[in-house]
């Protein structure tokens, strides 16, 4: 596949928070940081991009990150809190979002949203949704 | 006008039911006409006024954007500069939701006898339910008709014949004749009530829903004057009937029975069931509006798919965030927590915020990387520095005021 | 591999070797490199953060604010310490430059 | 983006705007604190709820007679209105002003209390024409609280 990508790139603009969404669209979640890799005599390229809590987490405090990251572990739904995406898999840039050449549910950030969806969601009986739209 | 951009009346009309004449908007409207008549009618037209052009804005900005406010906000200014905000907002959505919850208790508890308290858990029930089950405009639509019976107000104000100079007159601001710490404090109570940040967070929200683009941008403009015209005369009449039933008598509205009182002159048989419905619905519609802001501001900041169209499977956060936020602000009205007291408090502390909402509203607003030719001309950009001024007005006279008036 | 984190490292002040504070880096300019995406500059100041924000002094309050953001290549600005940026020449240098 | 830059500014406007915002809560505790009441204005403050909640039993009254409002309406309005009208005597019953200023007070809190109670029990038992006595009661006791505030108001200082 093709990347859609701009000619000049702000990053902070451009990528950092914005919506991330899969192939098909489904919202995965936001860009929550990015990692540039420096290199000897060569400008720095974007390695890759971040998401989950403890990236958030550490951007409040390194501390808070270890809080989030210790609580993390002792519910034990999620692998890891930092799901890294390699820039070779960011598909397309527009305004407002950030596409990415994954499936959303075989990934980190879909842990909670599994979860919950198998373990609550699946045992309320559910309505006309669905079929709407 | 297509069929499908007619319909988009029904978004306006349900913010307006729920976020501008909901529990807040009846009791403050209620107090003022019973202990002040007319005199307050200024600050109904000025809130009227803001919120009419804070709602186009917000609407304009999802049609141009396709982004909803609090999607854009995080984007725009970063995550540690609104994770502060987000957490206050959430906490006053919390509380107001409390509030509406409490409106829909005390609505039953007219209807029925029973206490309040009691009905805490099935109202939470009602909600949830009915956003569990159905879709964004089966929301918009039913609540929206349903709201057509708080024109109950307006036809009991209509057959007082008000007098009409006076009811002008109060239009214009002026200075109480007696106990200005309480004129105050309903003023602030009142604007607090009617520009609500949760709001503009659900209408963009909602807009985005609905899939606006820039073709709405005209359709929006007649939304927003319509949707909270409607709201604003209810309101009007809300007062104005408070004022011709309540202020003679001398009862001032301490507590909601008292206002249940209002129509029961004009329409002797239907009147007090009218009240309780119309409370009832007012709030029925503002409790799903906060659970789905409360939803999609989460959803939103976070990135979690969201969505009222979706099954549950698919944002099963989005879905969980607001049915945790109905059930703990259940849990409010169940331990005893006085609805009217609650009202009040969640209208002064909105009040308070909403510099910290506006600001970031007016950057958004004249980003014409984001929103082109559509970016804000000087009138809007003029009522937005006005609602700044005037939300950092109120919020600095509301704290004295909250231990003076309240 | 030696990285840097971008979330960390927008608001901090970059100084110049003799510890002249050039601003706080407010955006990061990149542009597609083959598979790569590289750095072409740095921007630093208020006028940076202004126009990473979308706002126009001239539009939101009427009168022109003619401040252009401090630019600086990337090949002028050390990162290995993110936490203190340093510029690789004096600031006088870097300003000299544009002319 | 990581604005931390915007973020301090914004936090530093704010401690800018802290000495401001410090001053105008300052001058407000000290209007509170000037503004402090005699028992007497105190205890008139107190008793404008009072009338609002006997005007609240009468008005109720005479909608359950007219057919307009149900029998547990009147029950939770009264006995909410005969708690805040406790209240208030309560209040009177604690104040340092003269027993003459008083008492009268009291005893009309009392006879509005009774009057609400009687309200309560006439609705229950269904009996328009006791209902019709308590709101002809609280009728005349509104007048006489009315009285007393305005005999009170022209003595205050």
């Amino acid at each position: 596949m093709k990347k859609k990508l701009p000619d000049e790139l702000e990053l902070a603009r451009d990528l950092l928070d914005k919506q991330v969404v899969d192939r098909d669209e489904t919202k995965m979640g936001r860009v929550d940081g990015l990692v540039l890799e420096l290199r000897e005599g060569k400008p720095p390229r974007v390695d890759h991009l971040e998401m989950g809590s403890a990236v958030l987490a550490r951007c409040i405090h390194p501390r808070v990150e270890s809080w989030v990251d210790a609580l993390r572990r002792r519910i034990g739904v999620q692998k890891t809190g930092r799901y890294r995406v390699p820039w070779a898999a960011v598909q397309e840039i527009v305004p407002y979002q950030v596409k990415l050449d994954v499936k959303a549910a075989e990934t980190p950030a879909f842990a909670w949203e599994h979860w919950l969806r198998d373990h609550v969601i699946a045992h309320i009986p559910r309505g006309l949704k669905g079929k709407a739209n | 006008m297509s069929m499908k951009k007619a319909a988009t009346l029904a978004l306006g009309i349900l913010t307006s039911v729920g976020g501008f004449f909901d529990v807040g908007a009846i009791a403050t409207s209620a107090q003022a006409g019973a202990i002040f008549r007319y005199q307050l009618l200024w600050a109904l037209a000025l809130g009227t006024i803001l919120v009419v052009f804070l709602v186009e804005m917000s609407g304009r900005f999802a049609a141009v954007t396709r982004q909803a406010l609090p999607d854009a906000i995080r984007q725009q200014f970063g995550f540690t500069s609104w994770l502060v905000p987000f957490v206050v907002l959430t906490l006053i959505h919390f509380l107001t939701l409390g509030a509406e919850i409490g409106g829909i208790c005390f609505a039953l508890h007219l209807l029925t006898g029973l206490p309040v308290s009691l009905w805490a858990l099935p109202v939470a029930a009602l909600v949830w339910l009915f956003l569990w089950r159905s879709t964004f405009s089966a929301i918009e639509n039913s609540t929206s008709l349903l709201g057509l019976i708080t024109l109950a107000f307006v036809v009991a104000a209509w057959r007082y014949h008000p007098p009409m100079g006076q009811v002008l007159a109060g239009m214009l601001p002026t200075l109480p004749h007696h106990e200005p710490a309480r004129y105050g404090y309903i003023a602030v109570g009142l604007l607090g009530a009617i520009i609500s940040p949760y709001l503009f967070y659900f209408y963009s929200s909602g807009a985005v829903e609905d899939e606006w683009d820039e073709s709405y941008v005209a359709v929006n403009r007649g939304v927003a004057v319509i949707g909270m015209g409607f709201g604003s005369i209810i309101s009007v009449a809300a007062i104005v009937v408070a004022a011709m039933v309540l202020a003679p008598r001398g009862i001032q509205v301490d507590d909601y029975h008292q206002a249940a009182l209002m129509l029961t002159q004009v329409f002797p048989f239907w009147g007090f069931a009218l009240f309780a419905v119309s409370m009832g619905i007012a709030c029925v519609g503002a409790a799903v509006e906060l659970s789905l802001a409360m939803a999609y501001t989460s959803a939103q900041t976070f990135g979690w798919n969201w969505g009222e169209n979706l099954d549950p499977r698919e944002d099963a956060r989005f879905c969980l965030t607001y049915t945790g936020a109905i059930l703990a602000a259940a849990l409010l009205i169940l331990f005893g927590v006085d609805p009217l007291k609650l009202t009040l408090f969640s209208m002064a502390i909105n009040a308070l915020v909403l510099p910290f909402v506006a600001l970031p509203f007016l950057l958004l607003m004249n980003d014409r990387k984001l929103l082109g030719k559509h970016a804000n001309g000087w009138i809007s950009n003029a009522i937005t520095i006005l609602t700044l001024v005037v939300a950092i007005v109120l919020a600095v006279v509301s704290i004295p005021l909250m231990f003076l008036g309240g | 591999m030696k990285t840097v984190h971008l979330e960390l490292l927008l608001g901090r002040v970059v100084r110049d070797p003799e510890g002249k504070k050039a601003g706080r880096i407010f955006a990061v300019r990149a542009e597609p490199d083959g598979e790569d995406c590289v750095v072409t500059e740095y921007l630093l100041g208020t006028a940076a953060m202004m126009s990473r924000l979308g706002i126009s002094a001239k539009r939101l309050l009427g009168w022109p604010i003619r401040r252009k953001p401090l630019s600086i290549p990337w090949d002028l600005l050390d990162l290995r310490d993110p936490k203190k940026p340093r510029l690789l020449c004096s600031l006088a240098e870097l300003k000299g430059k544009k002319g | 983006m990581q604005a931390a830059g915007w973020v301090f500014a914004m936090r530093s406007s704010i401690s800018q705007g802290a000495p401001l915002f410090g001053a105008l809560a300052l001058a407000a505790t000290l209007c509170l604190a000037c503004a402090s009441k005699s028992p007497q204005e105190k205890l008139l403050d107190a008793t404008k709820p009072a009338a609002s909640w006997i005007a609240t039993l009468r008005m109720t009254g005479e909608r359950w007679n007219a057919n307009s409002v149900p029998a547990s309406f009147v029950k939770a309005t009264a006995g909410k209105a005969v708690d805040e009208l406790g209240a208030v005597a309560e209040e009177a019953g604690k104040s340092p002003v003269p027993p003459e200023v008083r008492l009268p007070l009291q005893r009309l809190m009392t006879a509005a209390r009774a009057a609400g109670s009687g309200l309560e029990r006439a609705v229950e038992a269904g009996d328009r024409p006791a209902a019709a006595r308590q709101v002809a009661r609280l009728a005349a006791l509104e007048g006489e609280l009315a009285a007393w505030r305005s005999g009170q108001k022209g003595r205050a200082p």
